[in-house]
């Protein structure tokens, strides 16, 4: 078949952006659960939270809390080419997104171990 | 020269729509050589019925703009040199438009959306009427001029994974031009413009991808262009009128 | 066999002729069925959309009607047929308005608001109106969207093969095409028609028109018997870039301005020569360098690909840069450094005077068959000016349309549908025709192309002998020959791209003839025209044009006919006690 | 596919989030140092409007958000067609805005 683009950064940075927010649409439903078992047991929670000391469980959400700020920030950047005048430095401020996101995800992750 | 003598591997799409396979041919390569080069080398004296488009010859009708090695490009004026990898190239049709034959793609839709989108402009006076005197540095004129230079070559629409994905969306050339009429002082088709360009099809459907700017040949900005419509369209909507 | 349509009125070429003519012609009378059928996709082929410099109008503010029309007939050598080159300069004025104010077109300004306009050589007053130096995408792109909206039907990847006689052979019935997509012949019959096919001297080793012109228009109206004039006068750019042979890059053009702004003609050792020829050195007229550049390389002081450098670096890379943007990106993208290096250039054959005669009404002697554009001979006389092509194509399309939808709206009255039933041996005769080549064994038909190109540079180019034009037209005689025999490796007729090279030659080798002889004829030098053997420009008062017409059988008759100076003799001027230049003195 | 109206709430909605997210974000990094707990969460939560507030406009937005964004995608992808594109935002809108206002009520009341 037809190769096509390989290697574009602005393109990465539009499929993480969008690979992002579908995860986190569909993580946030059960997010939403979980929190809500609080409403009939304070303990069920609590049984859930025990689960998240988990070493891969905590890799899990240091991942979710990854791809909430990638998309985030690559969210935020789609708003200021929408809304701002234009830049020329448009992947700089997409690495920019992505080196804040992990920097925000690392800390998560090492106040979390 | 090193060049003499050597050869360039090239893969090129044979075939009609959905129905090719690619045909591999060994091209001399020379110091002066466009991909349009490649191409014709390869009717004239090895594929004699490969199909291919072009006319100018020089950048100025986006007749021949093909994939070459995965990205869009205006062939006449891409020299082989930049854009070889390890010898070899692929050249295959645009893609987002359908095929005609070989390397043509049928480019109706892309002209039908450029006219749907309300790409044409609307007159305000006759030929009977003096000139308009505007000056250059007028900020809506310099908006304008600069989305102008257009070829209409498909390039970026051939390059915006948008459209590959939601077929109905105008793209970025006829948005581009668009917002240069939509800062025309001299058009009269300004609200029915907007109305068209962020219903169905237009501007709030791209996302963005910046594709079109990083592949548009003129070095033309769609995406800012496109994000002028946007704001266009959320002034009108919040506040009504211009 | 082939597929049969009807229309009204049906254009052939999409350029600025054939675009101006279907938006005059709706815009006149909006119920005909306008039809433009092109060789390539509208708007995207042709010489217009190649218009570089730009539009010659005369705006007033010191410039007039008369100075432009002064310029024309000068520029053109008092050949131009006068009241067509009246027409042009008047009309233009209101053509500009026209793309401005009704099409969109928007023309660069100076700082004040008003258009900015400039001097191509040739000129008496600062006179061409431009959009930087893409003025004809501005105007093609802008044309092309008004036509692409209105009710226009398109017939794309159309090749016009050859117009059809009514059964009475009196009239035009219609034009036989080939869906080039397809592979399928379809005869379109018209009330009228008009032909903006723009000539277009491909013939050449080096030229600049786009690849989809080849004089099939000319070629098509002369089998029809009609006449054609001034076929001599080919008009070659001094500086068509020069990049080797295998590249299609070759002999498009480095635009004047470069010489105009200081660069500098160098032959293949460095040295500065234009001054041997010219006391203006780079800056003199077009045919002038181009004749002294053809002769450095006729003496052998040539480039390593056979031509001569144009240097721009003295005037500072950085400057060079910013001032030509366009060209320096242009030459960089092709591998030439025209800031800071040198670039191989040699002239390069642009544009064709001649043409079909017509009235300036684009009427043409053949009823129902129009002409306008660069296919029109006449306005240019032996030498068009900078600026003045597109002017041309734009007011006589916009003419033509007029004329043809007041024609059609008239000849309705009188007979039911005004279409006329074409002669059908001559469509079958046709179809046989463009098919020959595949009857025939294959051969090389590009190897046959390079010959052609090869003689008309060396024998019917720049410059001219009784003895070269001879042994070229000997040569024609060959490759003609030749042509004939050779066939096609395949039986496709979908989008066969070797195909229409083929028929892409036979037109040129039959115009080449034309040109050889016309050349053969006219025994003196004026404008593009240069021999060697008679340098003079001949007197003025007895000018002559030249009339190339095929009989019944297909023998070609050259004849001489006297310039009508209808509106101003030699020696005399319309512009009474005004200084003879005005240039750089309005903006 | 989405018209003006749509394009502007999923923009507005993101811009609602922007600072909550950073705010929640934040808050996660501080408290997750302890290790998290029903209890902490809850008495950190219960009972403050303030917090109240904050979820409850988050979970506004989000669901208004993330409802408009799954209805590009699962177009774009070919997975709704048209025709079901506005049953399908209703739905995950209302969905989402369920999920989270029960979640709400759990932690906050
Ligand atoms: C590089 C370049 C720069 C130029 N710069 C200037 C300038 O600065 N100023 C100026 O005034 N002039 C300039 N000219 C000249 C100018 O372009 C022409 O004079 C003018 O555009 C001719 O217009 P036209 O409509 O007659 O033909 P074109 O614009 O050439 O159009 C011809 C049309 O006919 C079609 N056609 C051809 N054969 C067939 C067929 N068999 N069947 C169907 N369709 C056919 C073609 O595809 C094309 O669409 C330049 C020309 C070139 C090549
Ligand atoms: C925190 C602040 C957020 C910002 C600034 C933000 C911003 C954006 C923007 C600008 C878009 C539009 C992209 C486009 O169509 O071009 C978008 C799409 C999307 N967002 Fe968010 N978002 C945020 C939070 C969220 C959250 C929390 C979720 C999920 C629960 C989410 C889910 C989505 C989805 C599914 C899309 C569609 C993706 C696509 O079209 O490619 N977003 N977001
Ligand atoms: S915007 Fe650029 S890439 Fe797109 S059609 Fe125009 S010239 Fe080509
Ligand atoms: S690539 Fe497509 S998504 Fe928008 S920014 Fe360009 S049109
Ligand atoms: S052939 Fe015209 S742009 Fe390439």
């Amino acid at each position: 078949m037809m190769r096509y683009r390989k290697g574009d950064d602005l393109r990465i940075a539009s499929l993480i952006h969008r690979f992002s927010g579908v995860v986190l649409a569909v993580f946030l439903p059960v997010h939403f659960y979980v929190l809500g078992l609080a409403l009939s047991d304070a303990a069920q929670l609590d049984g859930f939270l025990k689960w998240t000391d988990l070493a891969i469980v905590k890799i899990a959400e240091a991942g979710l809390v990854l791809l909430l700020a990638l998309h985030m920030f690559g969210g935020l950047r789609l708003l200021a080419i929408e809304f701002l005048p234009w830049s020329p430095r448009q992947k700089t401020f997409a690495a920019a997104a992505i080196a804040i996101s992990f920097f925000v995800s690392a800390s998560f992750f090492l106040s979390a171990v | 020269m090193e060049n003499i003598n050597r050869k360039l591997k090239v893969r090129v799409w044979r075939g009609t729509q959905g129905d090719g396979t690619f045909s591999t041919y060994e091209v001399p390569a020379q110091e002066s050589q466009t991909i349009l080069d490649v191409v014709t080398w390869i009717q004239q004296y090895a594929e004699p019925t490969l199909a291919y488009r072009f006319a100018c010859r020089v950048g100025m009708c986006g007749s021949c703009a093909m994939n070459v090695n995965g990205i869009p490009r205006w062939t006449c004026r891409t020299h082989v040199q930049k854009v070889l990898e390890d010898g070899e190239l692929e050249i295959a049709p645009l893609r987002n438009l359908p095929v005609v034959k070989d390397l043509v793609t049928d480019m109706s839709e892309f002209f039908d959306k450029w006219v749907g989108a309300e790409g044409r402009f609307h007159p305000s006076a006759t030929r009977d009427d003096e000139i308009a005197a505007i000056s250059p540095a007028d900020p809506k004129r310099a908006n304008a001029n600069a989305a102008i230079e257009c070829i209409n070559c498909a390039v970026c629409y051939s390059a915006c994974d948008t459209i590959a994905q939601n077929p109905a969306y105008f793209g970025p050339a006829a948005l581009n031009r668009a917002w240069t009429l939509q800062n025309d002082e001299r058009d009269t088709a300004f609200k029915s413009r907007l109305e068209t360009i962020s219903g169905r099809g237009g501007c709030t459907n791209c996302h963005s991808h910046q594709s079109c700017m990083t592949y548009c040949p003129n070095e033309l900005n769609p995406t800012e262009s496109i994000a002028g419509l946007k704001r266009m369209t959320t002034r009108s909507f919040l506040f009504g009128g211009r | 066999m082939f597929e049969r349509h009807d229309t009204d009125v049906l254009i052939i070429g999409a350029g600025g002729a054939g675009l101006f003519s279907a938006l005059h012609a709706k815009k006149a009378a909006p119920d005909l069925k306008v039809t433009i059928a092109v060789k390539g996709l509208l708007g995207k082929c042709g010489c217009t959309r190649m218009v570089q410099g730009g539009y010659n109008v005369a705006l007033g503010k010191g410039d007039s009607v008369e100075r432009h029309f002064m310029d024309t007939i000068i520029g053109g050598k008092w050949l131009p047929h006068q009241a067509m080159a009246w027409r042009l300069c008047e009309q233009a004025v209101v053509r500009v308005r026209e793309l401005e104010n009704e099409i969109g077109c928007f023309f660069d300004r100076m700082p004040d608001g008003s258009l900015h306009q400039k001097a191509f050589a040739g000129q008496t007053y600062d006179r061409t109106v431009h959009k930087g130096d893409l003025t004809g995408i501005e105007i093609i792109n802008r044309l092309m969207e008004q036509v692409l909206s209105r009710d226009v039907e398109k017939l794309e990847e159309h090749r016009a093969l050859a117009f059809i006689k009514s059964k009475s052979g009196d009239e035009l019935a219609g034009v036989l095409f080939v869906d080039m997509r397809r592979g399928v012949f379809r005869f379109v019959r018209a009330k009228s028609v008009l032909m903006a096919t723009g000539g277009g001297p491909t013939m050449y080793r080096y030229h600049t028109p786009s690849g989809d012109k080849s004089m099939d228009g000319l070629a098509m109206a002369s089998r029809l018997g009609l006449p054609l004039r001034d076929m001599e006068m080919v008009q070659f750019h001094p500086t068509g870039l020069l990049g080797g042979e295998g590249t299609r890059m070759t002999g498009t053009v480095l635009e004047e301005g470069l010489r105009g702004a200081g660069g500098h003609l160098l032959d293949g050792n460095g040295r500065r020569f234009m001054f041997d020829y010219d006391e203006k050195g780079e800056r003199a007229t077009r045919d002038i360098v181009s004749r002294a550049i053809y002769d450095e390389m006729r003496k052998g002081h040539t480039t390593p690909n056979g031509g001569v450098y144009i240097a721009m670096s003295h005037l500072g890379p950085e400057d060079v840069r910013k001032r030509f943007k366009g060209m320096v990106k242009r030459c960089a993208d092709c591998g030439f450094d025209l800031a800071g290096g040198r670039v191989e250039v040699v002239p390069t054959a642009h544009y064709l005077m001649g043409g079909v005669i017509c009235d300036p009404d684009t009427r043409t002697e053949i009823p129902g068959l129009h002409v306008a554009g660069e296919d029109a001979g006449g306005a240019h006389g032996s030498n068009r000016l900078g600026g003045n092509g597109v002017a041309n194509s734009t007011v006589y399309g916009g003419i033509s349309g007029d004329v043809m939808a007041a024609d059609v709206t008239a000849r309705g009255d009188q007979s039911l549908s005004g279409l006329r039933d074409p002669d059908e041996d001559a469509i079958k005769f046709e179809i046989d025709r463009a098919l020959h080549p595949f009857m025939k064994k294959p051969g090389d038909v590009h190897a046959l192309r390079r010959q052609l190109m090869d003689l008309m540079w060396d024998d019917v180019g720049v410059m001219r002998t009784s003895e070269g034009l001879q042994r070229g037209m000997d040569r024609l005689k060959d490759v003609r020959a030749e042509l004939l025999e050779t066939g096609l490796a395949d039986s496709e007729t979908r989008y066969n791209m070797t195909w229409h090279d083929w028929l892409n030659l036979r037109s040129l080798v039959e115009m080449s003839q034309v040109i050889a002889s016309a050349g053969m004829w006219r025994e003196n030098s004026r404008g593009a025209h240069f021999r060697e053997d008679f340098p003079d420009s001949g007197d003025l008062e007895s000018s002559y044009f030249t009339v190339a017409r095929f009989d019944e059988t297909g023998d070609l008759a050259i004849s001489r006919e006297p310039v009508d100076f209808s509106i101003v003799k030699p020696g005399e001027t319309l512009l009474k006690d005004e200084p003879e230049t005005l240039v750089g003195q309005s903006n | 596919m989405i018209g003006a109206r749509l394009y502007l709430l999923q923009r507005l909605s993101a811009l609602v989030m922007a600072p909550l997210v950073l705010g929640h974000l934040a808050t996660m990094i501080y408290a997750v140092q302890n290790g998290l707990s029903a209890v902490e969460i809850l008495s950190r939560t219960q009972g403050s409007i303030l917090w109240g507030l904050f979820y409850g406009l988050f979970v506004i937005a989000v669901s208004i958000h993330a409802a408009i964004g799954l209805r590009i995608v699962l177009f774009e992808w070919g997975v709704l067609p048209v025709r079901r594109l506005d049953l399908f935002t209703w739905g995950a809108g209302l969905l989402l805005f369920f999920l989270g206002a029960r979640a709400i009520v759990a932690v906050v009341m």
